[in-house]
Order: C-alpha cells, then structure tokens, then sequence
C-alpha cells in the first residue's frame, strides 16, 4: 500500500487552474521528484495537497482519503513541507527555530531533545549557530534550518519545495548529501526541483510536470537518460516552429 | 520648574506611561499576531474594575451577560469538542460570579477572568471568521466594537466614575502612593513574565513565530486561530490587571478607556506596532511627555502628544525598505 | 421606501395620539455629558408617569417625544428636526450648550418655542430673531460666577487659579469667571485645562501650587471633577478649593469621599432644599421634586440637574394651560406654537426649583441671582447650606 | 445611465410633507459627499484617512469666520473653505503621502486630534468648543436657503454633479492610473505614473471635497463647534464608506444613506423591542456594523450590485492616438548596459553585467534561478537602483531615474507575474499604457473634458489589443483570462505605451506549448517591425528557437554571450542548467 497517494488534483487559483489532474502515488521509504520549468505549477502541486490552495481530486494517506485538509492535520499524520522560501522565523534564534519545528509533538509532551541533538549532528553548522538569529544565517545554512526544522516533527513524508534554489553549487551538494541521508535512514520524499539532474540522482523515481500536466514519469535513472528531459530544460533538439 | 516639580512630574510620567506600556505591549502583541489594531482594549480595561465594583455591592454586572452571550455564539461557532472551552468556561465563570459576590478576593479573580474570557470571546467571534480581511477591515471592526462595547459599558455601569477602594493606601513618599507602587510593581512583573514566557516558553515562542510568519508557523502545526487566542488572551489579562490596579487611582468609568488606549496606541505606533521593547519605551515617553506637556500647555496636551507621532512615523517609513516586486 | 415606511408610521401614530400634546425633550442621555442627561431624562420619564396617572394638562394627555443626542451637535439638531416634523408643541434640552445653540436656528425657522437645559448665556443673549424663541431654565455660568465671586471677596481672596474642563463646560466657566474675578478685583494667576477622561492632572495642579493661589475653581462636572482636588489635596494643597454646581450630583460625594470635604460650590438653592430657611421661595417646590423623584428613582439620587428639566414643565404647563385657552393646537399647530411662546415669555414670578422665573422680552433666562443661587459646602460627605444671597 | 442621479433631486420634492426626513435628506448628502472623498482616496487610490472631518471643519470654519467675523457673501467662504482644506491637505500631503502602508492613516489621527484640540482652544478665532452662532442662510439668485427643503436642493445637487464628476475621472486616464497605483505601484510607475504625485494629487480633491461638505454643513447648520470634526466623526465616515463598500461610487452612497438612516430607524425600532427609552442605538450601530464586516466583507454594495444588469461600453470606434512607429536603422545600439552592479546585503547579487541590445533583436538573458536575471532587469528598468554601472537608452543615460520617467523615453517592461488590474477590463488594462501618451489633468478629467482623448486612448488600447489577438475579450475583466491572455495583455498595455524597447520578464512562465508557439511567432513579428525585445526567462526551449543573441547569467555574472547554438554547447552553461560536474 502506498504511503500517498494523490489523485486528480487540480489546482485553482480563482479562474487559472495551476495543475491539472495530477496523479501519482509513493511508497513508504522511497524518494519522487516532480521536476519541471518555472511555472510549470510544481509548488501548486504542493500548495493543493496541504489545502494551501484551492484544490479538487483525492489525497489518500495510508490508503485512507484525507478530508478537509489543512497543514496542521495533514502534520500530525506526519506530511511536512519545507516550503520554498522556506518560511523560517528570522527574528528567532536557530535553536528556537528548530525546537517550534517540535511544536505539535511537544504539546503531546513530547521531549525533542533528542531530535535536536538528531538535527545537529545532521547539520553541525546550526549547532555552531544555535543562538544566533536565523535571520542573520547565509542561504544555505538557513535551508539546512528549513529542513532541520521539519525534521523535528519526525515526518514520515518530507515535502521540500526546491531546496537547492539560490543556492551555491557546494551548498547544494552538501545538501543532497544530507537528503540522501535521510532517505537512507528510511525517511520518504517528495522532492520538487529545478535542478533536474541533481534530484533525478537522489530520487528513485521522477515526474516531469510541463504547464500543470504530467509530461512524463518513470523511475529517476530512466528520466536521466531521456533525452526529452534534457530538452525540456535545454531545449537541444526541437525548434520552434516559424509563425 | 524646580528639583521637586520636576521629580513630581517625572514619577506622574512613569505612573502613566507604563500603564499605556502595559497597553502599548498588548496591541503589538495583538497586532502582530493578528493583525488586529484593538481598539476596544481600553474598554476591557474599564470593565475589570467596574465588574469589580459591582460585585463588591453584591450585584452581578451586565458585562457578564454579555461574555456568557458571546461564549454561547463562540461555542455555536466552534462546535464540536472546540465548543466545550467557552462552554466550561462560561458556566465556571457563572458560578465563580455567583460566589464572588461581597467576597473581595473571589471578586478579583472573577473580574480578571472575566475579562480575558470576553477578550478571547470577542476574537472568537468578531475577529477569527474576518482572518484574511485587509487591516482597514479589521480596523473598522475594531472600532465597531468599541462603540459597541462604550455603549454597553454604559448601559451596565451608567454614566458616572467609581473608585474601588486602593488595595493599598496611603503615600510612600509625598508624590507617589503605595497604590502606584503597585502599578509600578506590577508593570514590572509583567513584562518580566512577558520577557520570561517570550524566551523561555515554546508556547511563548510559537506566538513569536506565528507574528513572524504565518505560513512557517501553520506548517508547524501552530494555529492561527489558537495564536489569535491567547494573543487576546494576554492582551485581556494584561489590560483586566492594569484596570484594577488602577482604577483607584483614575476613577474607573465606562468612558475612560478610549483615551487611554489610544495613548497605549500611539506608544505601540512609536515601537512601529512591532517591537516590543521599543513600544514599551515609547509609552514612556509617552507619559513624560503628556506629564510635563500638562504643566506647561495643559489645553493644547493631547494634540501635542498625538503630533508627537509624525516625526515616529516619518522615521519609521524611511527605514521600511521600498517594497519590492 | 423605508424612510416613507417610518414616516407612514409616525405620522399613523400621531393620528391616533390626535388628542396628546407632544413636547419634544432632546437630552444627552449618552456621550460625555450623560451624568447631566441621564438624570433629566428620568425627570420626563417620572414626569409622563404622573401625567399619564392625572391626565395631563387642561383634559389634553402630554406626550413627552424623548431623543438623546449624543451630547452631539449634529444629533442635536436632527433630533430636533425631527421632534419638529412630529408636531411638538415646544422643544425642551438639550443638556449641552453647543448643542443647544446647533438647536437654536432649527427651533427659529419652524417657530417652535424651545426651553434649553445647557448653561450659557449665549443660548438666550441676546434676544433677537432666533432667540426670541429661546428660554432655558439652568443659572448661566455667569450668574453663578457671580455667587463664587462674591464668596471668594467675602473670605478674603486675593488670587485665584482656575482649571477646567477642555471642552464648552470648562471653557464657558473660565470665560465667565475669569471676567468676573476681574471685576471684582481678584487676580486669576493660571487658568489651566484638563479631559474628562484625563488620567492625571499632576502637571496642571503643579503648576497651580507653584503659583499659590489663595483659591482654585475646578470648572468640571460629575465625577471627573474629583481629580484635580484629590490631586490638589495629595499635594497639600492648603488653599480654599471652589467646584462648580456642575458637580451637584451624590456621585461626585461618592467619588470624592474625605478628598472633597470643606469644597465650596454655588448651587440652585435645590441642592440644600431642607437646609434652606422655611421663607427661601422654592423650599417647598423644591422638596416636592426631591420627594417624587426618590420615591422613584431611589433615596439620595437626585440631582441639580434633573430638576432644570423640572423647571422647564414648571414653566411650561401653566402656559400650556394658558395657551390652549387662546389657540386650538389641533387646527393650528403653527398658531399654537406661536401663542404657547408668547405665553412662556409671559411668565411672571413663577416659582421653580432653582428660582423664581420671570421672563421678559429682553431677558429669557428669568432667574434673580437673590433666589436662583446659594453658596453650598461639603462637610461629612453631605452638602451644606454655606450662605444665601437674600 | 449616470445621469439617472438626477433622479435624487426629486426627492426633496417627494419628502417636502415631512420636513424631518428633508433633514436627513441633507445629511445624507453632507455624508455622501464626505464618502465620496473617502472614494477617491482609498477606493482609488489606496489611502486610509482617518482626517476627513478635519477637513469639513476647514471648510466649515472658514466660511463661518468669514461671513460672521466679516460679514462677507457665503460664496466668498466656500472659496474660502475650499481653499482652506486645499491648504491644509497640500500641507498634510506633503508631509504624509508618502508614507508607507498603515503608516499613513495613523499619521492622520494625529493630525485630526490636534485639529481637533486647536479649534477648540484657540477661543479668540473659533468660538472655542462652544461655537460660532449665527452664520448667515446661503443666498441663491435671491433665495434664502434657509428651509431643509431648499438647502436639500442645493446640497443634492451638489452631490450629483460631484457623482458625475467622479464618474469622470474614474473613467479617465486619472482613474485608471490611481487604481493602478492603488494595487501595484511599481506597474503604475513602469507606465509613466509618478506615484508621489498622483497621490498628493488626489489628496488633495479628497480634502477639497470634505472641505464642501464642510462648507455645506456650516451653512445648513448655521452654527459651527468642533464636535462634528472629531476624530469620532471622521471615524464614522470611513465606517459608512468601508460598509457600503469603499471601491465604487454606489458603494459609498448606499453607506453613507444606510447609516444616516439606520441610526434613526435604530433610535425608533430598539426602545419598542427593549420596551426602554434610549442609549442603545451605538450598540445596536456597532453590533450590524460587526455583522456587515463578517458576512459583506467588501461592503454592502457588491451584495447589491449582484443583481443589477451591467452596462456593456461598447468597442471604441475613435481615431487611435498617433503613436510613433519605432524607426531607426537595424543593428543600431538602443540600449547599452556597462558594468552593472547590485548587492542586497552581503549577497553580491549582480557582479558587473555588461551587454548591448541592438535595434530589431531578440536578446535572451537567461540563466539559472537566482542567477540575477531579474535583478540585472530590474535594474534596467529603473525598479532597482544600481550600486555601479551604467544603462544608457538611445544614447541617453538613464541610470538611476525612477521608472516613470525610464518610459517616457521609450523602454516599457513586463512583469514576472503578470501586473494586470484584475477587476479592471482587459481594455483598461491595455490603455493603462496610454498613461504617459495622454495629458488631461484632474480637472479636466473631473469635468469631463478629456472624453475625446479618453476615447483615442481606448481605441489605441483596442488596437493594440487586436495586435495581440485578445479584442474578443476587450469588454471582459481582466480577472477572467487565462495564464497566457494575461501575458499578451501586458504585451498589448506595452505596444499602446508606444515603448520601442520592450523589456520582458519571463514572459513564457506557465504558458502551455501551443500557446508559447504563437508567443514566440508575436514577438518575432514585432521585431521584424521594429521592435527590441529583451527577454528573460528560464524556457530554453522557447529562448532556443526564438532570440537572435543569448547572454547567460549564472551567480550575478555573464559567463557567455552568443547565438543560442554557441551558448548550448558552452559546457560552462551545461554546467550550470543541469548541475552537471563544474567545469573549471
């Protein structure tokens, strides 16, 4: 049984629909990415499974349909997005950051110390930041917040909405290097990229979204090798038509 | 002006500009979590004391009706298990008026709690199903609710001024009585307390987040409409105290909270209706200022110290960065 | 369409009442001047009670058409337009001065006669084509100026401070005040400004002290006038300390507690009805109200106040009386209204409970300072009767 | 159709039997025409005055000073009034409109409360809070206006010629650009809006409006104190104007006449179902205003406006303006960009771009997200302000200037997102870009004098329209068209700007494949006409097929330029578009 399972989503934003009839579904432990240009209506894709946008189809968590969504509910099912931008508190300090990652778990009276020590050992730059304000980190460091935050809910499906944007080349790799951690250490993800090349390596499979549709979708070694892929992104091959 | 006037004039600023401070932290905190200007905050003040006084006299005061009203509407709207908070809350309450009567410390407590439970009722009802509206929106119903309120507050504690007895009397020095000690003493333990639960306490911080960035907290599982809650919480709690610690020393009547809000408005302005230490500051300054503008223009006092917003304003519009796309 | 709805109405509802005489009351029984208007509100609604139980005046039934303004001008001269459209036969209130001169041009231009409840002279001074329809009942500030005056000079007062209201209240007493001090040869040192829902009046009452003046007068009403005195006694202020009646209410008494006693204030001789010598004029008007209005509204919660509106039916019945001998309101409402003026002006020794009225063609205020004002005291948290001026 | 405003006059007549409904008649015009200033500035142009009574009272006292204290004509007070609230809102304005956000309407209640103080205090001028009795009845042709019934008319006449006027200028280049400015001043500005302008602007009317009802009132009244300029009065009107619905006209009136009556009909109705005399009415306002806020958030008006039949406008069929059509030889450099720097922060987010554009080309900037593309835009623009560097446009520098004037030189911009108004019609939209082509001021636009140019502008936004293929949709809201639409429509509201340097910024984002085809085939058209296009965007496979030169950003610098062809096989780029091993 699949752990999501998304089905016909169409995204509205008043009259424009931003996806349509999206499908797809992912296993427990596994790693998707949705890749695809600008605009092409990934983070939309995201915004309708939380309830952040007007959204028609099903979602199935668990194999049992979730009704009225919202990012609180869908959290303590243990769904958490890394949104782009990533949202942090920047007035907070690092650590503040990273224990409100916690906050639903510690009204359950939950100790998060472990997690945090979990996050750090993950990320020991944060531990070196921990009393700084996140507003003074650099991008990297604040996207390792972003995602160090979310794991301190302990999600059993990690959304991230492009983790590598605006990134330098470095930070990007040692990013994916603590991706791929997690996904080794069994953590699922849902991956929404730019950067084809670079999640189509850590994801098991890949999704191309090309304006609000499903381009295509296959298994992640497959798309790397498809040329369309390459196209899409670089347009290599085809030429547009004289009008 | 000679050493003593000046000493005089400088303890009346403190007095009064940390009670607008208390005023001024309350309506950013509200500000910034719900984007909320609460203008009837002056008008909760004013009821804790006058609840206070008639239940001193044996009577119950029409405020409670209205809070059991709008815990019922605030249950309705809730429905399901949220309803059982304001439904608990309302009958606890109920009953807590009903044996507070003539019992001085009963009558304190049921005064605070009732308060802070109108407050909370108040967002619950007029304010959560508006989340979304412009600030101008959320303005008007702001100021609706103040009219409203102003009004009830007259048709429960008629027109005149009451003074609850001073829960200490007498001056420590000649200048300052014991009761405005206890203003200051308690200006001083909430913002300690503020400080505390801000820094210390994850729910604390949560309220922070959720002013900070609405999304990041909703991802985290913080609710807005629980943030939205005990912001008005606190600013009601913080406004029933500073109501009945006052009320002695200003006569409690149902008109006195506009003005008195307004000020705690200006100062929450001068802190940019974001920074909490600035605004408590700016309250301070506040009340020197209308404290020495009192002694030597005293007609002209509120228009000066309204005017003492532009330059805030000009200051403060300078170093927002020009929004970009 | 609603407005023609609720026109229908009224005017389906003044077809029935055919036989009630409408008076028109328009008082503050809201907004800052509510501790005036409330009371006087319930001297009409005490009023249309007795009415009702005796049947009105001359075999006609009284309706008393009560509208509060606010303490508005805006409101004031609605309502009055209003009461106007709706047939009165005379306009009583309101209780502020500012809203009672807003009134003034409505009542002229429809030829309604009016009986203000708001202090200043400049309401019915001087009497020209507007004011000729203009009477009101309450001393003016100048009058009572006067008794204030006269008792400071008596008690040897050679320099006095003022602080009152920032409003029309505290503006009309420094104005008047201060011009009569003058007159009188006392030096008014400061004359400083306070809100009614002013916090603290530290600054102000600094800054008085620093001048030691012989007396202050706090020229304020209800209960925000306590604080400037609480602040004057917290600072030892040892000087005479004068209110105006504007504070003749039990609540000022309740408010003030020990802070107010030994505060002089001129007062209708109303407010020390019992106290006065059994051969005052309206001692037993006076007791009457006092009488009527506790036995409804409860003991010891009359005030000064609604007895002005007291006066205005004082006033106003015996020329009702007078005027539906001449005129037949029903056939001629514009008549009516002319005569029932003539005859309010007509009014001659007319014993009330602040004075005795006579009106003339130069004067529509009507009060002798002799009768219409006395020199009240605190003491124990009671008033006393300080001195007459017969 | 708005001439059926005129009907209002006819109600004085209809309530002449109830002389106290005429006085409500006349207060509901004085509100009316206080709302209606409301109008214009927040439904227009975005502003929040809590100071509008303020300006009543300048109008108000100083027609009361003149015709008391000199006993002077009340028309020489309402010159006198409404040059007074001209002074005090070019005072006010000056000082606040370009304040930020909410900044704006605070500084105003503090403006309004020392008004406020100041006309009660300064006895000697004002009367102080007890007033000025006895202002004089306005003569007209020898009529006394001194009866409800009269002044009813002359006040709704008022109001109807300032509904018509308003009308007109919500109709008028003016209108269009103050509601541009209202939702996205940058978009207003990048068409040749000088926002600060615009807005002191209609701060300006705004307070000469109030400043008439101001006028009115004194003399209706014929007794002026300050009770009715307070800050509460104030208030009340913007509550009027934010439940009626504060962005239409109709909106305004049906809240200034909803709660002129409702008070009265509360005063009526609660001591009947209170069974008590009195003092509820404020509660009973403020409770249905809570209720209209909650269930009608944006007024009562679009509730209304639902079931009312809209007007069709009709195609304008005018002579388009003569724009003049880009000319120049081919190959000529129109815009030059050397060594452009900006950092935000610590992030040097553009390190010393340079690159020329040349008449007739398509010139791709193109590079991976955050690669500074759009800054380096902005930059050109004139949105941004660089920290080094040079643009220069035909020859002329330009670095630095505020977009507005960067447009009248002929650059015009699109938008990442598209800046579209979307309750505005797709030909208001287009004929925004007539801005800086058109010249009727606010008064000729008030009075409606600027109707022919008005037209010319429609038809050469309709025009441009056609240029585009969107004249189908011209009469529909702008809302309602597709990803695609919106994007051509910035492309039409560039073409009737008669720009001949077209900037745009992504404009393929969310296009699907047939459409961005027929994109690509428009602004080849374009440039074979003369055109010069620069274009940003992240779609190789549009940029490939379509522009003439490429230059490729990555990390705020240019790390190739060339003919697409070149630049794909560039490994540098292969690196940095497909995070492919970094060739060093």
């Amino acid at each position: 049984m699949s752990l999501l399972s998304v089905q016909g989503l169409t995204v509205r934003y008043g009259p424009l629909e931003a996806v349509r009839g999206v499908t797809f579904s992912l296993k427990e432990g596994e790693a998707l990415t949705l890749i695809g240009p600008n605009g092409a209506g990934k983070t939309s894709v995201l915004r309708g499974l939380l309830g952040l946008a007007q959204a028609e189809g099903k979602v199935f968590l668990d194999g049992a349909e979730v009704r009225g969504r919202s990012p609180e509910a869908l959290l303590s099912w243990g769904l958490v997005l890394v949104p782009e931008g990533r949202a942090l508190f920047p007035g907070l300090s690092v650590e503040d950051n990273l224990l409100l990652g916690g906050f639903t778990r510690f009204r359950r009276r939950e100790n998060l110390r472990p997690d945090l020590e979990r996050v750090y050992t993950l990320f020991p730059r944060l531990l070196e930041r921990r009393r700084q304000p996140a507003g003074t980190l650099s991008g990297g460091e604040q996207q390792m917040l972003a995602i160090g935050r979310a794991l301190m809910a302990r999600p059993r499906l990690l959304l991230l909405d492009e983790p590598s944007l605006g990134l330098a080349p470095l930070m990007v790799q040692e990013i994916y290097r603590i991706l791929g951690e997690l996904k080794r250490e069994g953590t699922t993800l849902l991956l929404v990229e730019q950067n084809a090349k670079m999640a189509l390596s850590l994801a098991d499979r890949g999704l191309v979204l090309e304006a609000g549709e499903v381009a295509l979708m296959g298994p992640a070694e497959a798309l790397r090798q498809d040329p369309k892929v390459v196209e899409a992104y670089l347009g290599l091959s085809r030429e547009v038509e004289e009008g | 002006m000679d050493a003593t006037i000046l000493s005089f004039l400088l303890l009346d600023g403190l007095q009064n500009g940390v009670v607008y401070g208390l005023l001024a932290l309350s309506l950013v905190l509200v500000f910034a979590v719900t984007r909320v200007i609460l203008v009837p905050i002056g008008e909760l003040l004013m009821f804790a004391p006058l609840s206070l006084v008639w239940l001193l006299e044996g009577k119950l005061p029409g405020t409670l009706w209205l809070a059991l009203v709008l815990g019922g509407a605030w249950a309705l709207m809730a429905r399901g298990r949220g309803a059982l908070l304001p439904l608990v809350g309302g009958v606890g309450l109920f009953l807590l008026f009903l044996l507070a009567k003539e019992v001085p410390p009963l009558a304190y407590l049921a005064a605070v709690l009732l308060v802070v439970y109108l407050g909370v009722a108040t967002y619950r009802v007029f304010f959560q199903p508006m989340r979304g509206a412009t600030v101008l929106s959320l303005l008007i119903m702001a100021v609706g609710l103040h009219v409203a309120y102003q009004g009830l507050g007259l048709v429960f504690f008629g027109p005149e001024q009451f003074r609850p007895a001073p829960l200490l009397s007498g001056e420590v020095v000649v200048g300052l009585s014991w009761q405005g000690v206890l203003v200051l003493l308690f200006a001083a333990l909430s913002l300690m307390a503020l400080y505390l639960f801000f820094r210390f306490s994850l729910f604390g911080k949560a309220l922070l987040a959720a002013a900070e960035n609405r999304l990041g907290a909703r991802l985290l599982g913080i609710r807005p409409e629980e943030a939205g809650m005990v912001a008005f919480g606190i600013a009601s709690l913080l406004a029933a105290f500073s109501g009945l610690l006052l009320a002695p020393l200003i006569n409690a009547a149902y008109f006195m909270g506009f003005m008195l809000g307004l000020k705690g408005f200006v100062a929450a302005i001068l802190g940019g209706l974001a920074s909490y230490p600035v605004a408590f500051l700016g309250a301070l300054l506040v009340g020197f200022f209308e404290s020495f503008t009192s002694f030597y223009a005293s007609a002209y006092k509120e228009a000066l110290v309204f005017l003492l917003l532009v330059p805030a304003l000009f200051y403060q519009s300078l170093r927002a960065r020009t929004v970009e796309e | 369409m609603k407005r023609w709805l609720v026109a229908l109405l009224v005017l389906g509802l003044s077809a029935m009442a055919q036989e009630a005489l409408k008076v028109g009351v328009v008082v503050s029984a809201t907004g800052p001047a509510a501790s005036l208007g409330i009371p006087e509100q319930n001297t009409f609604l005490m009023l249309q009670e007795m009415l009702d139980r005796t049947g009105g005046v001359a075999g006609r039934k009284v309706q008393f058409v009560i509208l509060d303004d606010a303490s508005d001008t805006t409101q004031a001269v609605r309502n009055t337009r209003r009461l106007v459209e709706e047939g009165v036969v005379a306009v009583i209130g309101t209780t502020t001065t500012p809203a009672s001169l807003g009134m003034i041009p409505v009542v002229a231009e429809a030829k309604v006669p009016m009986i203000s409840l708001a202090a200043s002279k400049d309401i019915i001074y001087p009497v020209d084509a507007q004011r000729h329809w203009v009477f009101k009942t309450p001393q003016t500030e100048e009058l009572m100026a006067r008794a204030i005056v006269a008792d400071m000079v008596a008690r040897g007062v050679k320099t006095v401070a003022y602080i009152g209201f920032n409003d029309a209240y505290g503006e009309g007493w420094a104005r008047f005040f201060e011009a009569e001090a003058k007159a009188k040869g006392l030096q008014v040192v400061v004359s400083e400004r306070y809100a009614r829902t002013d916090t603290s009046v530290t600054g102000q009452v600094l800054r008085i002290i620093a001048r030691r003046p012989d007396a202050v007068l706090v020229g304020a009403s209800g209960t925000p006038a306590v604080l400037p005195q609480r602040t004057l006694k917290e600072r030892a202020y040892a000087g005479l300390i004068y209110q105006t009646h504007g504070v003749a209410n039990p609540d000022f008494l309740r408010v003030g507690g020990k802070d107010v006693e030994g505060t002089l204030l001129p007062a209708g001789p109303i407010l020390v009805a019992e106290q006065l010598p059994s051969a005052y004029p309206t001692k037993r008007v006076a007791l009457d109200y006092i009488q009527r209005y506790e036995a409804k509204y409860g003991i010891g919660s009359y005030s000064t106040f609604g007895a002005h509106a007291w006066d205005a039916w004082l006033i106003l019945k015996p020329a009702l009386e007078r005027a539906l001998k001449r005129v037949d309101s029903a056939k001629d409402l514009a008549a009516f209204r002319a005569t029932l003026r003539d005859e309010i002006e007509a009014t001659r020794n007319l014993v009330a409970t602040h004075g005795v009225f006579t009106f003339s063609k130069e004067d529509h205020l009507g009060l002798r300072f002799e009768d219409a004002a006395v020199m009240v005291r605190v003491e124990n948290g009671r008033w006393k009767l300080e001195r007459t001026f017969r | 159709m708005r001439y059926l405003w005129f009907l209002l006059l006819l109600l004085p007549l209809a309530l002449s039997p109830f002389p106290y409904y005429l006085t409500l008649l006349n207060f509901f015009a004085l509100s009316a025409m206080v709302v209606l200033s409301l109008y214009v500035l927040t439904g227009l142009a975005g502003m929040t005055s809590f100071a509008q009574a303020a300006f009543m009272g300048m109008g108000a006292y100083a027609t009361a000073l003149l015709t008391i204290k000199a006993g002077l004509s009340p028309w020489l007070g309402l010159g006198a009034g409404l040059l007074f609230a001209l002074l005090l809102a070019l005072l006010l304005g000056a000082l606040t409109v370009r304040l930020k956000g909410h900044f704006l309407p605070l500084s105003t209640i503090a403006w309004q409360v020392a008004l406020y103080i100041l006309a009660g205090n300064l006895v000697g001028l004002t009367g102080g809070h007890t007033g000025l009795t006895d202002l004089p009845p306005i003569h007209f042709f020898g009529i006394s206006l001194d009866t409800g019934f009269r002044y009813a008319f002359l006040t709704l006449f008022l109001l109807v010629l300032l509904v018509l006027a308003l009308y007109n200028l919500r109709q008028s280049r003016i209108g269009r650009a103050l509601l541009a400015l209202r939702g996205d001043a940058l978009a207003a500005a990048s068409f040749g809006v000088d926002p600060a302008v615009l807005r002191l602007k209609a701060f300006l009317l705004s307070g000469v409006i109030a400043g008439l009802a101001g006028f009115l009132y004194a003399h209706f009244l014929r007794f002026v104190n300050p009770t009715p300029f307070s800050l509460e009065a104030s208030i009340k009107y913007l509550v009027m104007a934010v439940a009626g619905g504060v962005g239409s006209i109709p909106g305004v009136m049906l809240g200034a006449a909803f709660f002129t009556g409702l008070e009265d009909w509360l005063k009526d109705l609660l001591p009947l179902l209170l069974g008590r005399q009195g003092n509820y009415e404020t509660i009973g306002y403020g409770l249905i205003l809570a209720l209209i806020l909650i269930l009608a958030p944006k007024g009562l008006w679009p509730l209304v406006e639902r079931y009312l039949p809209s007007r069709d406008l009709g195609v304008p069929k005018a002579e388009p303006l003569s724009l003049k059509s880009p000319d120049g030889p081919r190959g000529e450099v129109v815009l030059e960009v050397q060594g452009l720097q900006k950092s935000f922060g610590g992030l040097l987010a553009v390190a010393g771009v340079s690159f020329d554009l040349r008449r007739g080309e398509i010139l791709a900037l193109i590079g991976p997200n955050g690669a500074g593309k759009s800054t380096t835009f902005n930059l050109v623009a004139g949105a941004l302000l660089p920290d080094r560097g040079q643009v220069r446009l035909f020859g002329k520098e330009i670095t630095g200037l505020p977009p507005y004037r960067i447009h009248a030189l002929g650059l015009g911009r699109t938008f990442q997102h598209p800046h579209l108004f979307l309750e505005l019609t797709v030909l208001e939209n287009a004929a925004l870009g007539t801005y800086s082509r058109t010249r009727a001021g606010f008064l000729q636009a008030l009075l409606g004098l600027s109707r022919r140019e008005e037209e010319r502008a429609l038809a050469t936004a309709y025009r441009a329209l056609k240029r585009v293929g969107l004249e189908s949709l011209a009469l529909e809201k702008a809302e309602r068209l597709s990803v695609g639409q919106q994007r051509l429509l910035e492309i039409a509201r560039l073409l009737a700007s008669g720009a001949e340097v077209l900037l745009l910024d992504e404009p393929a984002a969310g296009l699907r494949a047939q459409e961005k085809r027929e994109f690509a085939s428009l602004l080849r058209s374009l440039a074979r006409e003369g055109y010069t296009v620069l274009i940003v965007d992240h779609d190789m496979d549009l940029i490939m097929g379509l522009a003439d030169r490429v230059v490729v950003m990555n990390y705020g610098e240019k790390i190739a330029e060339g003919a697409p062809k070149e630049v794909q096989r560039n490994p540098l780029v292969r690196a940095a578009y497909l995070g492919e091993e970094e060739v060093a």
